[in-house]
């Protein structure tokens, strides 16, 4: 038997399935498998539709079709009891259960257009109720708490008020921020390497000591920066010893302001 | 308060509320069991249901709610306005009562059921407040289970889940009869 | 239609609307004389007048509507109005302990304490009853000034304010000491 040229649009494969075996009038526990699959197959091609999601739902349904096939050509397993095991048992067991929703569909819209004929209505709450505002049960609402608890909270508030005044900090007077750029650094250190060929650590941050913590950074930053370069050579003798630093002969270029220009690209 | 009295409170909130009311809301406010809160709706269903009412006391899972009787539908829509129907498609109606009978379910589940994704559908159904999440399955990636709502049961003028109509084997072997009769009629009418 | 039918119509009309509806209107819906609804109506209202009804049937000009009774008013708002929830938060306590000690108080003495803006508890607790306006302060923008009420001496048994506990200055210096002494330990252990 043949598919006609025009068929319905299935809902999907097991739509489909059901529809090849009911039209074809075949008892759903004996599918004749070789024949659903041709007929399946060639519904497969007939396809319109080449949205791959679709198509490949279909495909699925066609290879489980195709597994069943071979396997009805080889000689039949059995299960725990001993029983030939039919691969075809899963596939009915799927339509019918599929066929068992597609009735019970049927049965919920029947009842959804019984149920549409019922009408509710709108809360209409009288304003004597919507403007009612419920009165404060103080005693509830106080409950445990007694004027002992409520002084703990007081203290407790007077408390952190006190912490929140760092008496520490509050000694230091205002720190402003000071604005000491990696690049300023650069020349002023360019500079200073020019009249010191060697000089110690110490005896350079003297200098920025005086200045502000920040410049300290900066100039400590500057020099790691140079080390990296080769501009400068670093050496400590012992441990907790005087770092010295000594500036290397110039090579290519000006490290220095290649430095400079890389940070303030940055 | 006596019994009348307290069925009248009853029926003064549910008319105020339009909305479906728990039981247990309506058991706090009248300072009764909920026990006693069934029994009483009990007997008011069925003086509801003397000829000359034409409101009716709807049952739903753990609440109620009032609505009016199907036969006045008619007589409404000339005066009230309709309620805005969505129209369930096949799909939404076939993942809608996989949803209605497994329930709780997850979209895989469905899907395996229905050979098709269905992710689609469930969006909608859920857009409609026919269904909802649920919960999570404690299975890897934890995934949503969805259930039906209220608005489902009134949809479908059911009072519980467990009044949908159910399907035995046997009966599937009748529809499956029952087609296959059918198809042979056809063709011989051919 | 049979006269209990048309009964029961009506009363589907008039509960779906909730509204009032024209006598108009329902007698062309049940394609009835105008007279011969306002019989009707006339019937109906007796039956809604017995004991075990909630709601009652409301004659205007020319419509009627459906209402509850006054008398279940008490139990509607019950159900009607999701019981509120009143707590004192630990924001709720703090503001209230500082209006107790420092009263009469503006809002800004207590942000300045608190750190944060207090408007929305000292709202609370005004909404309470715990406190209340006392006055105003003359300075500029004449702020509010807020005190304790006699609901809040009442809630905890002492007559006046006076007979709050005290902090003395002494313990106000301890407290200060206190936090300094942490400060120091704090930067020791860096």
């Amino acid at each position: 038997m043949g598919i006609p040229v025009k068929l319905p649009i299935f809902e999907g494969p097991l739509d489909l399935l059901l529809h090849l075996i009911e039209s074809n009038k075949i008892d759903i526990y004996d599918i004749p498998i070789v024949m659903i699959t041709e007929q399946y197959m060639e519904y497969i091609r007939s396809m319109e539709t080449r949205d791959l999601n679709t198509m490949s739902e279909f495909l699925v349904m066609a290879a489980t079709l195709l597994e069943i096939k071979a396997k009805l050509l080889l000689p039949a397993e059995v299960d725990e009891e001993g029983e030939e095991i039919d691969p075809r048992a899963e596939l009915v067991e799927r339509l019918l259960e599929y066929k068992m929703y597609k009735y019970m569909a049927y049965e919920l819209k029947d009842r959804q257009s019984l149920a549409a004929k019922v009408l509710y209505k709108e809360a209409t709450i009288p304003k004597e109720v919507a403007s009612y505002i419920e009165p404060v049960d103080l005693e509830e609402l106080v409950g445990e708490l007694t004027l002992q608890k409520l002084n703990e909270i007081f203290k407790s508030i007077l408390r952190r008020q006190e912490d929140k005044i760092d008496p520490v900090r509050s000694k230091f007077g205002d720190i402003g921020r000071e604005e000491v750029s990696l690049e300023d650094k650069m020349l002023s250190m360019e500079e200073y390497l020019r009249e010191h060929k060697a000089f110690s650590f110490r005896h350079l941050l003297e200098q920025e000591v005086k200045k502000s913590k920040l410049h300290v950074i900066v100039t400590f930053l500057v020099v790691l920066e140079l080390m990296k370069t080769g501009r400068l050579t670093v050496r400590q003798e012992e441990t907790f010893g005087e770092i010295w630093i000594e500036v290397e002969e110039q090579t290519t270029g000006d490290p220095i302001r290649e430095v400079a220009e890389v940070s303030s690209l940055s | 308060m006596e019994k009348e009295r307290q069925k009248a409170a009853i029926e003064a909130i549910l008319f105020t509320m339009g909305d479906s009311v728990e039981i247990g809301h309506l058991a706090a406010a009248l300072e009764l069991e909920a026990k006693r809160v069934w029994e009483l709706l009990g007997e008011m269903k069925a003086s509801y249901e003397k000829e000359d009412r034409g409101i009716r006391l709807l049952e739903l899972e753990n609440a109620c709610q009032l609505c009016t009787k199907t036969e006045y539908y008619d007589v409404l829509i000339r005066v009230a306005k309709q309620p805005k129907k969505y129209a369930l498609t096949e799909v939404l109606l076939e993942t809608l009562s996989i949803i209605a009978y497994k329930q709780p379910v997850t979209k895989l589940e469905i899907e395996k059921i229905r050979g098709v994704k269905c992710d689609h559908a469930v969006n909608k159904l859920v857009e409609y407040g026919l269904i909802e999440e649920v919960g999570r399955l404690d299975a890897p990636g934890r995934p949503l289970l969805f259930g039906t709502t209220e608005d489902f049961l009134r949809s479908f003028g059911v009072s519980s889940v467990t009044e949908l109509p159910h399907v035995s084997p046997e009966q599937l072997e009748d529809f499956k009869e029952e087609a296959e009769e059918e198809v042979k009629q056809r063709i011989n009418q051919k």
